[in-house]
């Protein structure tokens, strides 16, 4: 290297630097929106049919409508009023009617809902919507909200039986990675399945071995979209993969027919029916949350996933359009000018902020950067709990310990219910969560309307030295060594520590921590890898059911190995049930044996918390913790 | 005579280290003329290099301290001077040229670089031309290709072009005085020559006084005029370059004498050593600093220090001089005839 | 950079002598001028720098302190009182080891006592004595003391009994004192700290210390190696290792060889700390092994074993001291982090990392508990403090080219 | 000088391919995948959104795919952000990120290096004591400490800086400070050793003998060698700061790529975590040969080979 260039090479790198810098105060700045909150972290997707979580939940109720529409009862005066969330026709549906039975519902859609692009609301948008949220490519976590309608199931899950009417997807899409626009469809019914030899009927490998499987299929004759179910077919073979022996098409899939099959019906362009297969008490609540929200088809199917959900492309249908993301930063919504209601939404524009750290969350609602905080840190709670601007309801959601009850000395129901005894809930509302949780003995919240929690035993410590003396374990003497596990965040830690010290000085048995980053929980926690776990549950909708079909045998969410057959069979005798009042004394018998056998520690009842600058009005608290954009108003 | 050049008194420097205080030069005095070179010999730690850099001003304070004494240059006592005056004679005046030819040059800056530095400073020359007139000085040093290796770097010369490269950065300002530090210790025998040549030829074109110091009887003898022996700190020997070598004064210079190899000496004389380790500057002796290896001790030696008298003798315009108690030049004939 | 001259072990023979007594006589006086070892040497520097001085019996005192803090009449480091004695800022007013809580405990069975009959009063006649029993208050007090630290607690509650230092430094927000969570604390940090950074230096220097002395293509691919793993996401590493070690089974079966949760910790940290130590030993090695003294001992007939460590390593101490100054507060802010994370000391044991991150949850706007970060944050940077000055200090005893200046 | 270059990218695609390797295989055995959540899908449906990413295949078919697509630079799509590919979320956050590194890094450098300047040539004052204890406290007080303390004195107290946000240049001042407070002490203790060790060196007294001002033999003669530690030690910097941002991005709300790291890693987002490690590792290698060619000319000696 000569000297010239060594001489250059300082100045090269200075220069270097400054452009670097240059650049970097280069950003443009958005102007301040009319309101900013914090959403809490960055959403995962704005695709209703993909979304899952609260801050989703936000977002999505601002940017799209589903036929129902959660709105308090009336307008809040007061921050600290709690009005009760109900799903109301304030949606795309104008009026609706439920069959006697309760199975059939019918909606009658609004003439004035519109795309953000202009173009009406018909019930095919809602019907295509299902359907892409049920077809198995699309991989909906909350798909199973659609489950309760007829053969909705089937479809989602991919099962086919011979003698189903089946349609199948040929492989000539325009995009083989896009579900949709989907490819050459041929509909006919399922004459016969071959599998190929030696596939064992293990759930796991006939899933594997689908792909080799070949499908004979009558195909039926179609003309102008319209399939003659009736007419004669010609025999065809089909399959995913097919290995060895020729087939006449190779397909995507081959699943039940969705319009005949799948009981959602558009009858015209403005209504819609829907028929369940057991009368839903909630089902109501499910149409207005938000997985059940309509895509523009139009839309989906131009961009393809997941580029129609780019602020340029997107298409909505509720009060508020995207106009702006900026990944963990905000996302800006703006105004709808083609929503039917849009002269009573009055914020122009909105940010949301995807703050994860609750004490930044709170220095930029106290610095006047957010209007409203729904996340702060929990150690100076009790100071927050006196301001004027923190604004608070019960929770439907739980906070409680899953016991294994597999392990032992856990197998042991005494042990249970002395472990439970000994823990002064009380304590851990007052001292650590500090935001007026409520101590928990039942594991259903206490505000569901028309139904009473059954109660596991209260604080009493002698009685739990009496248990575990019983369970062969005087003085916590012999008491095999327990792990907690849980994960790092919030006040986790100091709960589990709380905890382990009055188990220790209660019972004399010696608790050991296990503190797990979060995937690494949930794993642990899916394998059954732990002793006892800290829990959560956040209520899909306000039923006693959310809560406690999670502790059917095997039921996925589960995951204490706890299984009784009569409460399964309480739990499923309530999902037919028409009669509510019926159908809550049933699940509160479930309750009765799930506090009595204790394969989980009910710990507290969550609040809401919220930090709500005095500016905003319309805000008012409610159990589901849901506040619509739409409704609020600054001054 | 006229003036000196260069007028030394009573020099003393010492550092303070964690060891305690180490008194490196102990009051010496000299005078250097125009023109003349003065070479000072000694050991290692003798305090030779340490009382040239202190007349610069560029041992390192602290741990270093000038005690005492004076330094007139041209009249002005160097010693006194503040720092930003001392700048204005270094490198102009007096410049210096170092031992290691390897470690003096700044690796990181090219052989321009180094050698317009100083005429631009003080001779206030452009940078155009002080190229030029570096150029012109490591042509006159005998560096070859001159105009090409000027954009060098220093690692790119060989050892002997270093410090010819050094040379003619400590002339290129055409100092009064040279205080050339051992500049040929590093360097092999046939560079030695040819190094002390061009200083010598140097000299001889622009009347520069030079102050080689160095522990190499060769070299003293063939490129000095005058020869200071230090010894602890001290000067023990003066005198001019043929009576050194004829007539040795001092124990020490006699010593040395006796131990360095001649080329004239058949291969059978053996070469003697002066006995004994050289003093620890930190714990000087009462007396002499030699009195521990001096064959020729007497009691007086150990408590009490000899000044530097002028010889008895000797034509005293010879400026001769020894700081001994005991006259050697008779008891060294003495042993030799024995 | 001139070390020849400058007193480095092997010196080229300046003075060519002639005859072999003449060598012999010099080599005589050669070993009677190294009687003094490096570290002895070092040492005496050492002792006279105030400040590196001050900072090493600081952290000696700190070391002690450690040790015997079973022995002080501290409070109970893990006993929880989040009813009475939630944030306490600090304060003198008197306490007792069992504290408030105990007695409320004890009256609230003896005043149910006094109303029950029969079954239940036997139960609580038991438990009443159980709560006063010596063993039961060990257990509650500390968590699972070793043995000699039992032994510890033993003698501290014979000497102090129910007497406690008042919470000079607060409370937490479970009622905990802080200055005994500090100090219990002290005792995790300060072996994490120096044992990872150990296991750190050992690596680290000796793997640089080969690529830099063999160079060429083996120290191109050490260093390439280096590099990889540099860039290999650590948070993954950390996971991986430290979820498969904590499995029931394995960690089960490592328990029986002694080590525990905390010491894989220390692998786990030293195991990453070590690349910055390896590429700073292999930069210094590489530019002082064409030296002269290292020319010289190669000459003498030196195996290259011997000139690594005897000669090579010695002389990049110095910045390898350094760099331990710097690496020991990253170690202990890496187990802040780790322990943020979830993977690092699990409570109820304590570290500064854990009190530090504790302590800055209560940094807000609104309120800050001042004294949960004061205490923690600066025990931590005073003894970091130390470390440095300690370091700077070693660094100038140790470097033997100090030695002439 | 373009055989070196040319070496050096034959070795980047080799580090990168390890690392690829390592990482994809690492983050698959750790335990915990990308579509575990809280509430647990049926085992049905979570086939459903496996198959949809491939994950269904096996493992070594997994690799080569996502191989292939790397190699094209297409990391795919996110598996936690399901609106956006790898290439989307790393192009939004790597000029954030960037550029708060640069800050953090000039903000480093010139603290840093001015600091161990003056410590080193004033040394054993005033000056250098308040300023190594400084530059220990940088290093010793974990950085998100120091933002704590920082938000609560500049935003709240005196309310110079927003607490936190992005978007204006007042937004990253802050950020950037407190990161690169720590690798400032460093850079001014090795500047301090650094410089202390040249101006003991001879050359240094050639340049006072030619007559230099004090001031140019240290900012001429000295700077350059002492700095020789500080380029070295600018590689690993860049690390620290890469790491480093990954906290503080979090506490001042920043959308860069340490917050998209940890949360990718934390929720198993395969790609997205592999993108940001690639990124990573060739921002390291770049800068690693940066700082090579760097000693190159600040050290003739030395040979970019």
């Amino acid at each position: 290297m000569n000297a010239t260039t060594r001489r250059i090479f300082p100045y090269l790198m200075l220069l270097l630097i400054l452009t670097a810098l240059g650049w970097a105060v280069s950003f443009g700045t958005l102007p301040k929106a009319d309101f900013t909150f914090n959403n809490g972290t960055e959403i995962k997707t704005v695709d209703p049919a993909k979304a899952t979580g609260s801050p989703e939940g936000r977002i999505i109720n601002a940017l799209f409508e589903g036929l129902l529409r959660n709105l308090p009862e009336k307008e809040a005066t007061d921050p600290h009023q709690v009005i009760p969330l109900e799903p109301t026709t304030g949606g795309v549906a104008e009026s609706y009617q439920v069959s006697a039975d309760g199975t059939v519902y019918t909606f009658q859609l609004r003439s004035s809902a519109r795309w953000s692009n202009g173009d009406p609301m018909t019930a095919h948008d809602f019907v295509w919507s299902w359907q892409r949220m049920l077809h198995p490519e699309t991989g909906s976590e909350y798909s199973y909200q659609l489950h309760y309608v007829v053969n909705a199931k089937k479809y989602n899950m991919a099962e086919v039986q011979v003698g189903d009417r089946v349609e199948i997807e040929l492989k000539d899409r325009r995009d083989p990675l896009q579900a949709f626009p989907r490819g050459t469809l041929k509909r006919g019914l399922l004459k016969a399945i071959e599998k190929p030899k030696g596939s064992s009927p293990d759930d796991a490998e006939e899933a594997d071995s689908r792909e080799e499987w070949i499908y004979r299929v009558e195909v039926k004759p179609t003309s102008n979209g319209k399939v003659s179910w009736d007419a004669a077919g010609t025999l065809k073979t089909f399959s995913q993969q097919p290995t060895g022996t020729t087939v006449d098409h190779s397909c995507h899939h081959v699943l039940i027919d969705f319009d005949s099959n799948v009981e959602i019906r558009a009858i015209n362009d403005q209504t819609l029916v829907i028929k369940l297969n057991n009368p839903t008490p909630y089902f109501k609540q499910l149409l207005a949350f938000y997985p059940l929200y309509p895509v523009n088809r139009e839309c989906v199917e131009k961009y393809g996933a997941p580029n129609w959900t780019k602020p340029e492309n997107i298409v909505t249908n509720g009060p508020y359009r995207l106009e702006f993301r900026r990944i963990r930063d905000r996302l800006r919504l703006t105004r709808n000018p083609h929503y039917w209601d849009v002269k009573n939404v009055s914020l122009e524009t909105i940010d949301a902020l995807a703050i994860t750290s609750y004490t930044t969350s709170l220095n930029m609602y106290i610095n006047g950067q957010l209007d409203w905080s729904p996340t702060m840190p929990n150690t100076i709670m009790d100071l927050l709990r006196k301001r004027d601007d923190f604004v608070s309801a019960p929770f439907m959601a739980i906070y409680f310990y899953r016991i294994n009850v597999e392990r032992p000395p856990l197998d042991k129901k005494l042990v249970r219910r002395a472990l439970n005894l000994a823990i002064n809930k009380q304590l851990i509302c007052d001292q650590i969560t500090a935001a007026g949780q409520q101590p928990a003995r039942s594991f259903v919240p206490p505000q569901l309307q028309g139904y009473t929690g059954q109660q596991c035993g209260a604080h009493d410590v002698a009685r739990a030295r009496q248990l575990l003396a019983a369970a062969g374990y005087p003085n916590g003497k012999g008491f095999p060594k327990v792990q907690i596990l849980y994960n790092t965040s919030d006040s986790h830690q100091e709960i589990a520590e709380f905890i382990q010290q009055e188990w220790k000085e209660n019972l004399g048995i010696d608790i050991e921590l296990r503190n797990l980053e979060w995937a690494t929980f949930l794993d642990t926690l899916n394998q059954g890898d732990y002793s006892v776990s800290r829990s959560g549950w956040i209520g899909d909708y306000p039923d006693p059911n959310t809560f406690l079909d999670m502790f059917v045998t095997d039921g996925p969410n589960n995951q204490t190995n706890w299984s009784n057959s009569t409460y399964d069979e309480l739990i499923e005798a309530a999902k037919s049930e028409p009669d509510s009042t019926r159908r809550m004394e049933t699940l509160q018998q479930a309750e009765g044996i799930l506090m009595s056998e204790l394969p989980i520690l009910p710990i507290y009842f969550y609040v809401s918390t919220n930090l709500v600058s005095p500016r905003v009005k319309g805000f008012s608290g409610n159990i589901q913790d849901v506040h619509p954009l739409h409704i609020l108003r600054v001054e | 005579m006229t003036q000196p050049l260069l007028q030394v008194r009573d020099l003393q420097v010492q550092f303070n280290t964690e060891n305690g205080i180490v008194r490196a030069v102990n009051g010496i005095s000299f005078d250097l003329a125009a023109g003349e070179t003065l070479g000072i010999v000694g050991e290692s730690g003798s305090g030779k290099s340490v009382a040239n850099l202190a007349l610069l001003g560029l041992i390192p304070q602290p741990p270093g301290e000038i005690v005492g004494g004076r330094a007139e240059f041209r009249g002005q006592d160097l010693l006194g001077k503040s720092h930003r005056e001392l700048t204005a004679i270094r490198g102009n005046d007096i410049a210096m040229i170092f031992q290691d030819p390897m470690t003096a040059l700044n690796p990181f800056l090219t052989i321009a670089e180094q050698l317009t530095e100083a005429t631009r400073l003080h001779l206030g020359l452009s940078p155009k031309d002080a190229l030029d007139h570096a150029i012109e000085m490591l042509q006159r040093v005998g560096i070859p290709a001159a105009k090409q290796r000027i954009l060098e770097y220093p690692h790119q010369f060989s050892g002997g072009m270093r410090q010819r490269v050094m040379i003619a950065m400590a002339l290129s300002c055409q100092p009064d005085v040279l205080i050339a530090d051992e500049p040929t210790t590093a360097l092999d025998v046939t560079i030695q020559a040819q190094i002390l040549d061009l200083m010598k030829d140097l000299q001889q074109k622009d009347g520069t006084a030079i102050i080689l110091i160095t522990h190499d009887l060769g070299v003293v003898a063939s490129a000095c005029h005058r020869v200071l022996v230090m010894y602890g700190g001290r000067i023990v020997e003066q005198a001019d370059v043929d009576s050194l070598f004829s007539r040795p004064q001092h124990p020490y210079t006699h010593g040395l004498l006796k131990s360095a190899p001649r080329w004239d000496e058949t291969r059978q004389q053996k070469l003697v050593a002066i006995e004994g380790q050289p003093p620890d500057m930190a714990q000087l002796p009462a007396g002499c600093a030699f009195e521990p290896r001096c064959p020729h001790r007497v009691d007086r030696c150990q408590s009490e220090i000899p000044p530097l008298m002028p010889v008895t003798g000797q034509d005293p315009s010879d400026d001769c001089a020894a700081a001994c108690f005991v006259d050697i030049s008779a008891v060294d004939l003495e042993e030799s005839q024995s | 950079m001139d070390s020849s001259k400058q007193g480095n072990p092997v010196t080229p023979a300046r003075s060519a002598g002639t005859a072999l007594e003449d060598y012999a006589q010099l080599l005589e006086e050669a070993k009677s001028i190294q009687g003094v070892s490096l570290w002895k040497d070092a040492w005496k520097r050492l002792r006279r720098k105030r400040v590196a001085m001050l900072s090493l019996w600081f952290l000696v005192g700190l070391l002690v302190l450690a040790v015997l803090t079973p022995l002080l009449p501290l409070q109970s480091p893990i006993r929880q009182d989040a009813q009475r004695r939630k944030f306490e800022s600090p304060n003198l007013s008197a306490v007792s080891l069992l504290g408030e809580k105990f007695k409320a405990q004890l009256k609230e069975l003896q005043d149910r006592q006094a109303t029950v009959k029969g079954d239940l009063r036997d139960e609580l006649d038991e438990q009443i004595a159980n709560l006063q029993s010596h063993e039961y208050q060990v257990n509650v007090l500390w968590h699972q003391p070793g043995f000699l630290t039992r032994g510890f607690i033993g003698i501290r509650m014979a000497i102090f009994g129910d007497w406690a230092i008042p919470s000079i430094c607060g409370t937490d927000n479970l009622g905990r004192d802080v200055l005994s969570r500090v100090c219990w604390g002290a005792r995790v940090s300060l072996v994490v700290g120096v044992v990872a950074t150990l296991v750190s230096l050992l690596i680290g220097v000796s793997y640089g210390a080969t690529a830099g002395y063999f160079g060429g293509w083996v120290d191109n691919i050490m260093m390439r190696i280096v590099d990889v793993i540099y860039s290999v996401p650590f948070i993954f590493v950390v996971i991986f290792l430290i979820t498969i070690l904590s499995e029931d089974s394995i960690k089960n079966s490592l328990e029986s060889y002694g080590i525990n949760q905390i010491m894989i910790f220390y692998i786990v940290i030293g195991a990453i700390y070590w690349l910055t130590m390896a590429r700073v030993v292999r930069g210094q090695v590489i530019s002082l092994k064409n030296e002269q003294f290292i020319e010289a001992a190669r000459t003498v007939g030196c195996s290259r074993r011997r000139i690594i460590f005897r000669h090579l390593i010695p002389n990049v101490m110095g910045i390898v001291i350094v760099y331990l100054t710097l690496t020991i507060p990253a170690v202990m802010r890496f187990e802040a982090f780790l322990s943020f994370l979830g993977l690092g000391v699990a409570p109820p044991d304590v570290s500064w990392g854990l009190l530090v991150n504790q302590g800055i949850k209560v940094i807000t706007p609104l309120k800050i508990y001042w004294w949960l970060v004061m205490f923690s944050g600066a025990t931590l940077a005073v003894t970091l403090f130390a470390l440095n000055f300690l370091g700077d200090g070693l660094r100038d005893a140790l470097d033997p080219r100090m030695k002439n200046r | 000088m373009s055989r070196f270059l040319l070496r050096r990218l034959g070795w980047m695609i080799l580090t990168i391919w390890v690392v690829y390797t390592v990482s994809f295989f690492l983050m698959r055995v750790v335990p915990g995948g990308p579509f575990d959540s809280e509430k647990v899908v049926a085992e049905a449906i979570k086939r459903n959104i496996e198959a949809r990413y491939q994950l269904d295949r096996p493992l070594v078919e997994q690799y080569f795919t996502h191989l292939w697509h790397t190699v094209q630079l297409d990391f795919g799509p996110s598996y936690k952000l399901e609106d956006y590919t790898v290439n989307e979320v790393l192009a939004q956050g790597f000029p954030i990120s960037a550029s708060l590194g640069i800050f953090a890094m000039v903000f480093a450098i010139t603290l840093g290096v001015t600091a161990g300047l003056v410590s080193a040539v004033a040394r054993d004052s005033f000056y250098d004591f308040s300023f190594m204890v400084m530059a220990t406290l940088g290093i010793a007080v974990p950085n998100f400490v120091l933002a704590s303390l920082a938000i609560v004195l500049l935003v709240f107290n005196w309310q110079i800086f927003p607490a936190a946000g992005w978007g204006e240049l007042r937004q990253v001042v802050l950020p950037a400070l407190c990161l690169g407070a720590p690798f400032a002490g460093y850079i001014a203790r090795l500047t301090r050793t650094g410089m202390l060790e040249v101006l003991g060196l001879d050359y240094i007294r050639t340049a006072y003998a030619k007559g230099l001002s004090h001031q140019r033999v240290v900012l001429r003669h000295g700077l350059r060698g002492a700095l020789l530690p500080v380029v070295s030690y600018l590689g690993p910097a860049t690390a620290g700061i890469l790491t480093g941002s990954l906290v503080l991005e979090q506490i001042f709300a920043l959308p860069g790529m340490g917050s998209h790291f940890i949360e990718a890693a934390t929720q198993r987002d395969y790609t997205l975590a592999m993108g940001v490690v690639l990124v990573y590792t060739f921002l390291l290698f770049v800068m690693n040969t940066l700082v090579d060619i760097s000693y190159g000319v600040i050290d003739p000696r030395v040979e970019v080979e």
